[in-house]
């Protein structure tokens, strides 16, 4: 039974190497994409598609700077498994929009990204928006106080409104290096 | 600063226990004070006046002295002897006794005002209601209840005192949206932010039709919210509030349309209720709450407006002083119109002009001025919704001008073929003599009951709340 | 995969040589999109008539058709004959020799319209006008520029060829900032994006003063932007375009004011330009670019509107049909009351009215149709400035309904005491046999400069074309 599984033997040769082919371009597709920084909190990860920039630039500019990353508002903080299971969904749809130029002039946020990025402001603000003598005699008044999202009435935190690809052409970002050598260039101008 | 974080901390952590029971239909603002001091003592704020913006504010502004074109509108009617732009809810209950529209009764049937005239001002009412009946609470005149309603607007006229949550106090809006085939126990947590104001800030009438007897206070909303529809209503129930002195065209009060107009505005159609504008979020002490001194948002832009809008303060004023500027521009233009159709329609009458002759022209003029005053009386309406509150102007200047078309041809067929004479009616006092309003007999007579009935009032409700205990934990 | 990934990494840093030498003024679009083609390429597709809004879109509207009210209101000009909703760039030089309104010419000094017609359509103007002068531009017939005109509106209007900066290349506008006090060369960029629309989208008339013997294009902007500013300048020069067939007033023709009217709305007033909404960013191939397809942005919302705008596509078009509508209503209402008025007018003067009693009705006719006009021939005025565009119909009404109350008082002098009838105007055909047009022969007149004329004027140009060289890299 086993034994059938196995290729036939002439096989082997080219297998290795298809194998071989593929881990490499898998390696360098990383490499090109960064991929392996989408696993980092810093901010420059997200900046490595150039169409996050006018959110880079926007955060940038934002009272939350100093005290929040990306991932501080854009990933689940509820427990480990959920952050890091979120951040691979999304990562994988973005890098394949990305790739597939699918990716739409304007982006809108997810409604499930939204319902994560409304916990992360409760998250840190609750001491602004609980009080614990209230809540005691109030009811719902949690619910009340964050059933909307905070950015209906906050609607410039921390983007801003006008968050096209264009909106901030001149922002001057921490843009990635070309990886692609001269040669290669000179070679796929045609 | 570490000693900020903690005292904030510290702040934060005390945990609560209600210092009162509330109990139900508490209609005394200070009790419920004792639990919610932040709330209440913003509400208290609204009893500052000092703020006036360039049409509106928390000043009391006497609008007949303002434009005294007002008076000649309304000849005939309570309006044209006293009217003012609203003030803050503290006031309600003390602007009630002071204006001249509820003249000077000396016991408890008298006065030109049923007793649905409190409906709007104390949170006394649903307790009244609810202890009486809400159609019996319709009924008689206003003096009736004078002891009964004394506490100005406040929390129970928007609160469940057991949960706190957002509640309909008054019949008549669960009964406007029933109306409409909709069922006001669906609405949303934001939705109700509206609703609790759209109890009173609607255009309404008094239907003497729904139960014997009661002045039965009703929403004309069963074609929908819009002018157009409203006056379809009152069209086919053949309504009219009162008949104008000189024209003698059977006319509509509107009143107020704050909500209905709020509704046809882009900040409705985005999902911005009356509190965020009216009772923002406000920052005290590491906590926010929200800010119960309810006023023109112009005295508090940085709360409302920029929360949501980056531009400066300046430029945002500015911005609803143009929208308010435009549409008051065509507004008082259209009033000149419709009082030159009253002096006109009775010239005509004088001349000898017969109903069959008169009657297109006196629902010309019905209509016109409904459409004048849904607007004049929306204080807010040209910033709410500035191209509704504009298309309704529009409308009412054509009605005015095709109905002055038809009097002048009338006049002409009467042989007299000129302009007639606008009256001179450049200040309030002269536009209350032109009526022929007396109204040194009606200040006398408000004077009187002040002085008699309204202090024995006072010590009844006094007696009353005195013997209501207060259960403190 | 990852080549594509390194595709789209080289793209973004790919250096752009021209492929082209661009001369001063060449006036070619395809030339340029030589080295520019996603530009020239976008630019191609305002040749796509396809879409259509509720009141707009690149589809050819006939006006006259929709709205034969207009037939009457421009009896005795030559807007009665032919009038279309402007459709894409692309079309700009053919719909002016299709027009009815430009007759047909069959040398170079016949035809109703004058050279300056000639100024809005197609970069061949500034070529020419630094050929020959601008005052000699503007003297002569339009048949006189036949064959120098051909190349529909495009790059060299709004764009240096040198350094591809958006630069002004029509006098008029800089001129009309002249007349203001204002120096057109110290507009930022962002303005830029909204002023090379208004070197065209803006109100316009011949003044025969400035230059003997030319037809000098001139924005009336001496007194401000205003549509009052504006008739007040008119008035103070007693200039008008024409006087009326039907009740002889002297009036005025407003022309597409858009840039003027598009100022007074909230877009403006926060930065946003015309081209953030007609001409946004699209992504193609990782690459950037301004998309010169020049349209309605309600084909378009994603990359418009969803910019600023977080909701949804349908609700944005509705936001905007909402506004149109209301508008509307009232704009349609002022047609009629202005038909009214011209009719009634002629009933008038039939019946033996003097000059001096029809005088203050005559003023009252022109500055009625120039408030109706103003914000009809702004096809996109309802939505870039709704409150603005409804006070300007509604000052319109007042006036209009004035007007006619005057008339009904001569009328009635005149023994004439009723309604005047509406003439049956149901149909363009109907409202044209009205005013006494005979389209047949304006027809055919047309078609016979079609087939003579025309053809010449193609191959003159077309040998001129073939003689310049283009210096290639
Ligand atoms: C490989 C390129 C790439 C990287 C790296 C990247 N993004 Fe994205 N992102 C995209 C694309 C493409 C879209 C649009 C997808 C869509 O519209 O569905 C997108 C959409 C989003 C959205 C809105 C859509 C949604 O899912 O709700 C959010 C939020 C977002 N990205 C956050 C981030 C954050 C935070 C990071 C860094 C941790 C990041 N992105 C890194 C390419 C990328
Ligand atoms: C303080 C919280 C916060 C931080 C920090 C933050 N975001 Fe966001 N982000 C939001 C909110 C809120 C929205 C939703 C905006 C909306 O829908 O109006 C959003 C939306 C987005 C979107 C969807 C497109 C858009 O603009 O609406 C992208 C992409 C995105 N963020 C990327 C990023 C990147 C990249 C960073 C780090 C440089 C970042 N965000 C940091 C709160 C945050
Ligand atoms: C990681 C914690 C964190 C998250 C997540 C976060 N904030 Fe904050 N936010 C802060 C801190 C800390 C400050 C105080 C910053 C300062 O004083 O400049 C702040 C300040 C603010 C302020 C006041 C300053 C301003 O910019 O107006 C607002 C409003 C605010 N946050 C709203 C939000 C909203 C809305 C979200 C979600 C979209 C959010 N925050 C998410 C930590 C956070
Ligand atoms: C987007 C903000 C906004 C919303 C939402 C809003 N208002 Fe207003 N309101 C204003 C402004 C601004 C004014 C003008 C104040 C002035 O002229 O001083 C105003 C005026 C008023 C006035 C007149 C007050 C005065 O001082 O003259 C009343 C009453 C009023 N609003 C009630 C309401 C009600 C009831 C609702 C909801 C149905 C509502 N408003 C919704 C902003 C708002
Ligand atoms: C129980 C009836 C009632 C309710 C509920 C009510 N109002 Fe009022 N409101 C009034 C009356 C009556 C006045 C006029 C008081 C006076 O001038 O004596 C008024 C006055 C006002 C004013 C003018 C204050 C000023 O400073 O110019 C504003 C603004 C206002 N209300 C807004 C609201 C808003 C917003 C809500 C809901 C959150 C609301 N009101 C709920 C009855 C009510
Ligand atoms: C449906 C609710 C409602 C009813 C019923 C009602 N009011 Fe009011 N009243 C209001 C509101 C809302 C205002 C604030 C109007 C404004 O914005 O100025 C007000 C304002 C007032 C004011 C202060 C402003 C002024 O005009 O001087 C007086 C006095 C007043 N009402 C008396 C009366 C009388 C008398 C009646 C009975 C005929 C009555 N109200 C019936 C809601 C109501
Ligand atoms: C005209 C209507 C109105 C009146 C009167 C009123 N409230 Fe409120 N109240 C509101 C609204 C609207 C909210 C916001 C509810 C929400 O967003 O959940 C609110 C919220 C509250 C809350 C919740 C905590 C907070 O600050 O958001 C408390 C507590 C409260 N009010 C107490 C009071 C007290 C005490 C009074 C009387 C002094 C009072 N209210 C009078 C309309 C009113
Ligand atoms: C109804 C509108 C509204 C909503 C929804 C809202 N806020 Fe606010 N928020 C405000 C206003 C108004 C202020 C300004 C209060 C002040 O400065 O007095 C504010 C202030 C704040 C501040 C700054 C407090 C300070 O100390 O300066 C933070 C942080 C904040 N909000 C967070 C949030 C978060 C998180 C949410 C979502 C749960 C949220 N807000 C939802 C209206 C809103
Ligand atoms: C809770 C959020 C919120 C608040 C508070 C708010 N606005 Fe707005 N405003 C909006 C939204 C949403 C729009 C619709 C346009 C858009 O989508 O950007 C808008 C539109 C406007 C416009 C353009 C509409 C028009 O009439 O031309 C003006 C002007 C404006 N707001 C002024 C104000 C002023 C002044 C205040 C305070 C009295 C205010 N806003 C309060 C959210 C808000
Ligand atoms: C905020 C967005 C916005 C801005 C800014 C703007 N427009 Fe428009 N424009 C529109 C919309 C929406 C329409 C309606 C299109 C329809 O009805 O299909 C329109 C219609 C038009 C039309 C009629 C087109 C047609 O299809 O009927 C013209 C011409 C026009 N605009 C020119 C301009 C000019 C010139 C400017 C600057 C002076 C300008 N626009 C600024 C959004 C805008
Ligand atoms: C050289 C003159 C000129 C310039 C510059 C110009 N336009 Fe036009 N525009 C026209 C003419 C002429 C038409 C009508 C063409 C036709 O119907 O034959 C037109 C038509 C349009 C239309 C209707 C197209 C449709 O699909 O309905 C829009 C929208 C428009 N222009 C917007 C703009 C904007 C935005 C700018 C600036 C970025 C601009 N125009 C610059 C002369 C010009
Ligand atoms: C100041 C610039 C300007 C001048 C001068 C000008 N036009 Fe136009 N023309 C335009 C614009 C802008 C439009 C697009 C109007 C719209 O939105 O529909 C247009 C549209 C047109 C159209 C297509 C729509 C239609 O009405 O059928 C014709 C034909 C036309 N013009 C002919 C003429 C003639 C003939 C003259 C001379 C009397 C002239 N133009 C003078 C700017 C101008
Ligand atoms: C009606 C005016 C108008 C016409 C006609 C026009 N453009 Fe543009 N063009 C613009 C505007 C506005 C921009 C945006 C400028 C900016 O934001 O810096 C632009 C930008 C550009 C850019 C800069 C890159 C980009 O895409 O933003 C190029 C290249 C360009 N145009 C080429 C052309 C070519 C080629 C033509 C003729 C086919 C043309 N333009 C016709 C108005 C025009
Ligand atoms: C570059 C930014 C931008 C673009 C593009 C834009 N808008 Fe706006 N819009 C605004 C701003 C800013 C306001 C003013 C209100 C505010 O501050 O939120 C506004 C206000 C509005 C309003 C309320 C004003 C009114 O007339 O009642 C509507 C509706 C609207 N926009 C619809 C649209 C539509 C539809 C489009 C596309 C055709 C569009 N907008 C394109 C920025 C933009
Ligand atoms: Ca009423
Ligand atoms: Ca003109």
């Amino acid at each position: 039974m086993i034994r059938k599984l196995h290729p036939p033997k002439n096989w082997k040769i080219p297998v290795i190497l298809v194998l071989g082919i593929f881990a490499g371009l898998f390696v360098l597709s990383v490499y090109l994409s960064k991929a392996h920084s989408y696993l980092s909190d810093d901010p420059k990860t997200c900046v490595n598609c150039h169409i996050m920039a006018p959110q880079y630039a926007t955060w940038n500019h934002s009272s939350h700077r100093e005290v929040t990353n990306c991932n501080d508002c854009h990933v689940p903080h509820d427990n480990v498994f959920n952050k890091y299971f979120f951040k691979a969904k999304d990562g994988m749809r973005h890098a394949t929009m990305f790739t597939l130029r699918l990716e739409p002039q304007v982006i809108f946020i997810k409604e499930d990204g939204a319902e994560v990025v409304h916990q992360n402001c409760v998250r840190c603000h609750s001491n602004q928006l609980m009080d614990a003598r209230q809540a005691g005699c109030i009811a719902n008044y949690e619910e009340n106080r964050t059933s909307r999202k905070c950015w209906d009435c906050h609607r410039e935190v921390p983007h801003g409104r006008v968050n096209s690809l264009s909106s901030t052409p001149f922002a001057r970002v921490p843009l990635p290096e070309s990886p692609v050598p001269n040669w290669l260039k000179e070679f796929t101008k045609k | 600063l570490a000693s900020s974080i903690m005292e904030r901390r510290a702040e934060a952590s005390f945990v609560n226990v209600p210092k009162v029971k509330l109990a139900d239909f508490e209609p005394r603002n200070s009790v419920w004070g004792e639990n919610f001091p932040r709330e209440y003592q913003s509400y208290i704020n609204t009893a500052d006046t000092t703020f006036r913006s360039k049409h509106g504010g928390g000043a009391m502004l006497d609008m007949l002295e303002i434009d005294p074109r007002m008076v000649v509108l309304w000849a005939g009617y309570s309006f044209s002897k006293d009217y003012n732009q609203g003030r803050g809810h503290y006031y309600a209950v003390e602007d009630v006794h002071n204006t001249l529209r509820t003249g000077g009764p000396l016991n408890e049937n008298e006065g030109p005002m049923p007793s649905t005239c409190w409906t709007c001002k104390s949170p006394d009412v649903p307790r009244v209601m609810q202890e009486k009946g809400v159609a019996e609470f319709y009924k008689g005149k206003w003096a009736r209840l004078g002891a009964e309603i004394v506490n100005p607007i406040g929390c129970a006229d928007c609160h469940d005192p057991e949960t706190m949550n957002l509640r309909i106090s008054r019949p008549a809006l669960i009964e406007g949206f029933q109306s409409m085939g909709k069922d006001i126990t669906k609405a949303s947590h934001q939705e109700m932010r509206s609703l609790v104001c759209a109890q009173c800030h609607v255009e309404y009438y008094f239907n003497k039709k729904t139960v014997e007897g009661a002045e039965y206070l009703t929403f004309p909303w069963a074609n929908g919210l819009t002018v157009d529809a409203k006056e379809e209503y009152y069209d086919n129930i053949e309504f009219s509030d009162w008949t104008h002195a000189l024209s003698k065209a059977p006319m509509l009060k509107a009143q107020h349309p704050d909500y209905e107009i709020y509704t046809h505005g882009i900040h409705a159609q985005r999902g911005v209720s009356c509190a965020d504008c009216h009772m923002p979020y406000k920052s005290e002490g590491g906590q926010k709450f929200t800010d119960h001194h309810i006023q023109s948002p112009l005295n508090n832009v940085a709360n409302s407006c920029q929360v949501c809008h980056r531009e400066e303060t300046l430029e945002l004023v500015q911005n609803v002083y143009e929208r308010q500027d435009k549409i008051i521009e065509n507004r008082d233009k259209l009033e000149e119109l419709i009082v030159r159709a009253h002096v006109e329609a009775k010239k005509a009458w004088d001349l000898g002009a017969t109903e069959e002759e008169m009657n297109d022209i006196l629902q010309g003029i019905r209509h016109a001025q409904w459409r004048w005053d849904y607007a004049a009386a929306s204080h807010g309406g040209s910033f709410h919704a500035p191209i509704e509150t504009g298309r309704i102007i529009t409308t009412g200047i054509t009605i005015a001008q095709e109905t002055r078309i038809k009097l002048s041809r009338v006049l002409a067929s009467k042989g007299f073929n000129q302009e007639v004479p606008y009256p001179d009616i450049s200040t309030k006092a002269k536009a209350q003599e032109f009526i022929g309003l007396d109204m040194d007999a009606l200040n006398s007579e408000k004077q009187e009951f002040k002085e008699t009935l309204l202090p024995e009032w006072m010590k009844k409700a006094k007696e009353r709340e005195d013997s209501w205990a207060i259960v403190r934990n």
